[in-house]
């Protein structure tokens, strides 16, 4: 009989085979990005421009993310808490613009806020095209259906029961979901702000379309991204996109920090690994 | 006659394909009532109903002359200690006990105030730390109890409250309950399987057999002779194994 | 259908040479319509397979760096050639690639030629001065004039098309495009030579990476006959002697 | 006192509100997409160049879908169930990539398949660059972050006691993870499923870059989008889209049948709005 | 002597601030053995500790000379009816109960077979198209009981198996189970508040106190006097209720 059971049995090294592949392609992926870049971080972090690119990344991603779970939140609560007529038909109606490329919502969006009701705005002092505000806009758009998919399937997943319970001790159906919907399904939410978050930093299809690429105004990293590259400076591209890794990597680190799991929740936190 | 509580009137349900049948119950202010029956008849469901949690029935359950289900949830007042107790997870006993008095925006001290109390009477006081999911079944059982107890609710509905309890557990438990329907003088619904638990604390009994609610009567009479053939199989059991201790 | 397939198998008949060959061609986005109109006269003749990927001007230089792989280069001007050069074995001239001032049609604002441009109330496009073409001649056109402080460019596109998109739908008054962008009623050209100056030529060049020198060789004849300027001329290109 | 307390209560109103907003904003995006697409569709369908591009859209994406979820699920089985040295490193590895601009995830791909790695990959016959295989390999890259990210939080959210007791029945890891862990992450997992199809139809930042658009060989609906645009004809380009959203139409309805939930699982489908 | 099925020598573990203190307890193959225990004594732990749940402890657990931990999960052959029973709530109560056979790869009409068998020893085969869901507690525990039961293991652990359940049907589980343990020969290990029950079941039991397993003796002699003070308060409660009927 075998005594000392092998910890690993076939399946469990084969998911772990697969996750080394996943890592050394992850890692080849990263490699040929900041190898190229290195060389020229420095020079791009005492760049003005890229400077400025960075900060306006940073504020549109984080604004943009800000605006989606606004909106997303609600939305999810409606569709997965609430009955109104036709719920199915305006769940499909918010998730179409799932496959859209990206390019064609910027056009889109360009259509939509160029129309007299754009002028309007604009004229009230709300300025789309060509603004900054286009680029929270363009990455809104491109990232809301993905983030009300994504939360609403967090929220259906919540034992409404507890819900219930909630109510019955005395909670409105706003204190309800403030202390035991959200809070349960904190891990899904984390997971979608990093997706959005992450989207906006990365996003140029729409941006581009919406409100082009002027430097010093609405110069993105990922914009500058694209311009040096379109320029031919490969090394400039590479360092700005090297900036943005750079930020993803602080942002991974402090957010796998937050969404830690509370393993004092549960018996089981020592038991892993039977 | 003192004022009713609790009015159900020809109520039924149907859920799959169990049905709850024409249901007449009427309970009033400060009583004590206890619900026996086997497993399966219903009295979950009857409690549930109690509390409005479904919607399509036929019949009606009024609490103090309230159509229970046209009260929001959030104002209907009822403390229902589940049978499976329904903890929150993700929080703490301490917060479990004090969620009621935290959506009332009661003050921190107030609040702890009320989470020793309860602690001391349901002996809890050293897990108000940990999470239910770290819980014995009997913790899991009196922090629900607390849940429910810490709001002093006009109604109480508890589904075998006392059911995860060791036997010294369990009186302490029927003084303490015994004790805070006296201060509070709340109105008690709750189900048991024990014959013994249900004559000490409840004024009056109810069976339920397949969906019935039958033989209600005062709990000192519980093992007087029942017209009903399937009350007399159901109570015959304890009635044998009583007489031959 | 079935006229188009005899005609296919007579010229099948005329030049089999070049069938079961390949010819792969970078080319710029902008020009996708008339050079597939062009690869697909030309595979027609002669059976010869044309692989044709459009991109714009960095990607496709990105691809011919990286890739070390390709016959021809078709870029929207010669300029593009640069940062490839060592890569380009020979290139010559296509067609005219025309910068042009377009406006709102009826020209609400009466520009009539570029030093317009820095009048009151005037709202200019303009593509990026590094990573586009038309962005470096606009720049170098207004420099030339001394205007280009005085001239309120609203915003830079990093497309020619996007360019011209930010026109038509209405959010700027004027912009330095490529003519074969220039499409639709609700726009118009300005009649000026101001830009004359500044035409561009279309090169194609041949790619050091080319190992298939009989079908390029042909496809680079082609490009000189009548019909592969036809298709130019249709497409609002003017070509070249 | 108000005996028939109203059905909606202020915060619900909120939510349906923001949704409504929502609704609206999503069916102009598709509207000004639609409107300008629509003449062009009937020509668009009867095009052979379309139709070719219809296809190699709908295999791409199903394949590099597939190769994700096959990539995906290992990995985040690994994460969440085995220890392995290194393992939060590890998982920041993998989801660095999530805000990549995917044009840079594009270069990074045919900077790597360009190489001598690449070049002997070909002449094995697996041919990347300007290639099919190539679509499919940009879109799985694209994808493969997000996704290994949502499975993973969906595997953390599944109970392990239940794991457990399934082993004590005799499960294997393997029987364990299919007849416990898979179903109960079930919605998350569709969820998953369409953002990466969508994605995959929708993406062309990475796929321009790592195959260019070759008409009738490596035109996908999105290549054509942009390719139309390039050209100044936005009908075409818009009547691409347009069939872009049919198709995402009919995929969201199919799967929104598929992920219903269950209303016989617990006593709770009666019960709704309390 | 007969073959000892369970050992556990010297066995501590420490959850939170909870102690499970040098536990030493030899059960023989075909025994029958209860616990007993106040509320959070950690009867439940000594249960999970004997299924090799837990990995960081000191002293040793052998299952037929086996250290438990050193068998792979999927081999161990025990069944566990859990305290909050631990269905699978995405499958039906069949799919539950045959889950095990499923896993083991036999045939429908076997699955079937011992699925009817179970459902009628336990009175469940009303529900077996429901979900764990909308089941009643009592039902619960019935499918939690036949999920364990229906693959004949050599050990049986079981949690408070019969604490959601009317009298009636106790007594009727009571019979069903000591039948199952007469044909298969199991080694049985629960736990119960119940002391009746205990002694009708149990041929030995042991009563933990905060931690200790301590009293180890006959079923027979469960009221004989004890040394410890502890285990005398433990019992007294239900000894003077016994008098008194
Ligand atoms: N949604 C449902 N679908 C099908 N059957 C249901 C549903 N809800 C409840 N039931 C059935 O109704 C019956 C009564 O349930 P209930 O929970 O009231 O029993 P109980 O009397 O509380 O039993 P116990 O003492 O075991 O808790 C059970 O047989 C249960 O399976
Ligand atoms: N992970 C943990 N962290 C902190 N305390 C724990 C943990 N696990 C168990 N405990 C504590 O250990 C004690 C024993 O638990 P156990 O479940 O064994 O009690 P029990 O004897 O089964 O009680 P009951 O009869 O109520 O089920 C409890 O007080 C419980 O709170
Ligand atoms: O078609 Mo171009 O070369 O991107 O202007
Ligand atoms: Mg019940
Ligand atoms: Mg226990």
């Amino acid at each position: 009989m075998r005594k000392r059971f092998s910890v690993f049995d076939f399946f469990e090294l084969f998911t772990i085979i697969i996750t080394i592949i996943v890592i050394i392609f992850s890692s080849t992926l990263i490699l040929a990005i900041v190898l190229k870049g290195l060389p020229y971080l420095g020079e791009a972090f005492y760049s003005e421009e890229v400077r400025f690119s960075i900060k306006l990344s940073l504020y549109t991603a984080t604004i943009s993310t800000v605006i989606c779970m606004a909106l997303a939140i609600p939305t999810a609560y409606a569709l997965t808490r609430t009955s109104f007529p036709f719920k199915k038909l305006c769940q499909i109606i918010i998730e179409l613009p799932l496959s859209m490329p990206y390019l064609v919502l910027g056009l889109s969006l360009l259509i939509i806020f160029s129309s007299d009701f754009g002028k309007a705005l604009k004229s009230m002092g709300f300025k789309v095209v060509f603004d900054k505000n286009g680029i929270i806009l363009a990455q809104t758009v491109v990232n809301l259906p993905y983030v009300i998919r994504f939360i609403r399937t967090a929220f259906e997943e919540v034992d409404e029961r507890l819900e219930f319970i909630s109510g019955s001790l005395g909670a409105t159906k706003w204190e309800r979901f403030i202390t035991i919907t959200l809070p349960l399904s904190k891990n899904a939410i984390i997971t979608t702000i990093i997706l959005a978050w992450s989207r906006g930093l990365g996003e140029f299809g729409a941006t581009l379309m919406l409100v082009g690429a002027t430097r010093m105004k609405t110069e993105t990293l990922t914009t500058s991204v694209y311009l040096n590259l379109a320029t031919g400076d490969t090394g400039a591209s590479m360092a700005s996109a090297t900036v943005i890794l750079i930020i993803s990597l602080i942002s991974l680190f402090v957010t796998n920090w937050i969404g830690k799991k509370n393993t004092q929740e549960s018996r089981m936190k020592d038991v892993k690994s039977w | 006659m003192v004022n009713s509580m609790v009015e159900i009137k020809k109520y039924s349900i149907q859920l799959g394909k169990f049905k709850l049948k024409n249901i007449n119950l009427n309970i009033c202010e400060k009583e004590i009532f206890a619900v026996l029956g086997r497993t399966g008849s219903g009295k979950t469901v009857l409690l549930e109903s109690v509390a409005g949690f479904y919607r399509s029935f036929s019949g009606e359950v009024t609490i103090q002359g309230q159509q229970v289900i046209d009260i929001p949830l959030e104002k209907r007042e009822i403390g229902f200690v589940y049978q499976d107790f329904g903890l929150f997870p993700h929080m703490t006993v301490y917060d479990n006990i004090t969620y009621g008095l935290k959506i009332r925006r009661k003050d921190k001290e107030y609040k702890k105030k009320m989470a020793d109390r309860m602690a001391e009477i349901l002996s809890i006081g050293h897990i108000l730390n940990q999470y239910p999911g770290t819980l014995s079944g009997g913790e899991r059982q009196r922090t629900a109890l607390a849940r429910a107890l810490i709001l002093e609710p006009k109604l109480l509905l508890m589904d075998e409250p006392f059911s995860s309890l060791d036997p010294a557990t369990k009186e302490t438990m029927y003084q303490q309950i015994k004790k805070i329907h006296e201060i509070f003088g709340c109105t008690i619904l709750f189900v048991t399987h024990d014959f013994n638990e249900a004559q000490i604390m409840a004024d009056r009994i109810g069976i339920m057999v397949n969906g019935e609610l039958k033989g209600i009567r005062k709990s000192a009479d519980l093992f007087e002779s029942y017209q009903d053939e399937e009350i007399t199989e159901f109570l015959s059991g304890f009635q044998e194994r009583r007489m031959c201790i | 259908s079935s006229k188009s397939e005899t005609k296919a198998e007579e010229t099948t008949n005329q030049e089999q040479s070049l069938s079961g060959q390949t010819v792969f061609v970078y080319c710029g986005a902008g020009m996708t319509k008339p050079f597939g109109a062009i690869a697909d006269a030309f595979k027609e003749e002669t059976g010869c397979e044309m692989e044709v990927v459009y991109a714009n001007a960095a990607q496709l230089q990105n691809q011919i760096l990286t890739t070390g792989e390709g016959d021809l280069f078709i870029a929207g001007s010669a300029d593009e050639l640069t940062p490839v050069k060592d890569s380009v074995t020979e290139s010559k001239d296509l067609v005219k690639h025309v910068p042009v001032l377009a406006v709102k049609s009826a020209n609400p604002l009466g520009i009539l030629g570029l030093n317009d441009l820095t009048k009151e109330g005037v709202e200019v496009v303009l593509g990026d001065a590094d990573a586009t073409p038309i962005g470096k001649i606009a720049n170098k056109a207004l420099t030339d004039l001394g205007i280009l402080n005085n001239v309120n460019v609203i915003a830079r596109a990093a497309t020619a098309p996007e360019i011209f998109n930010a026109l038509s739908v209405d959010e700027c008054s004027a912009i330095i495009v490529w003519k074969e962008n220039v499409t639709g009623s609700s726009t118009e050209i300005v009649k000026t030579s101001d830009l004359d100056a500044y035409v561009k030529t279309v090169p194609a060049a041949k790619l050091s990476s080319s190992k298939n020198t009989e079908a390029l060789e042909a496809f680079m004849t082609f490009l000189d006959s009548d019909a592969a300027k036809n298709i130019w001329k249709t497409n609002g290109y003017e070509v070249l002697n």
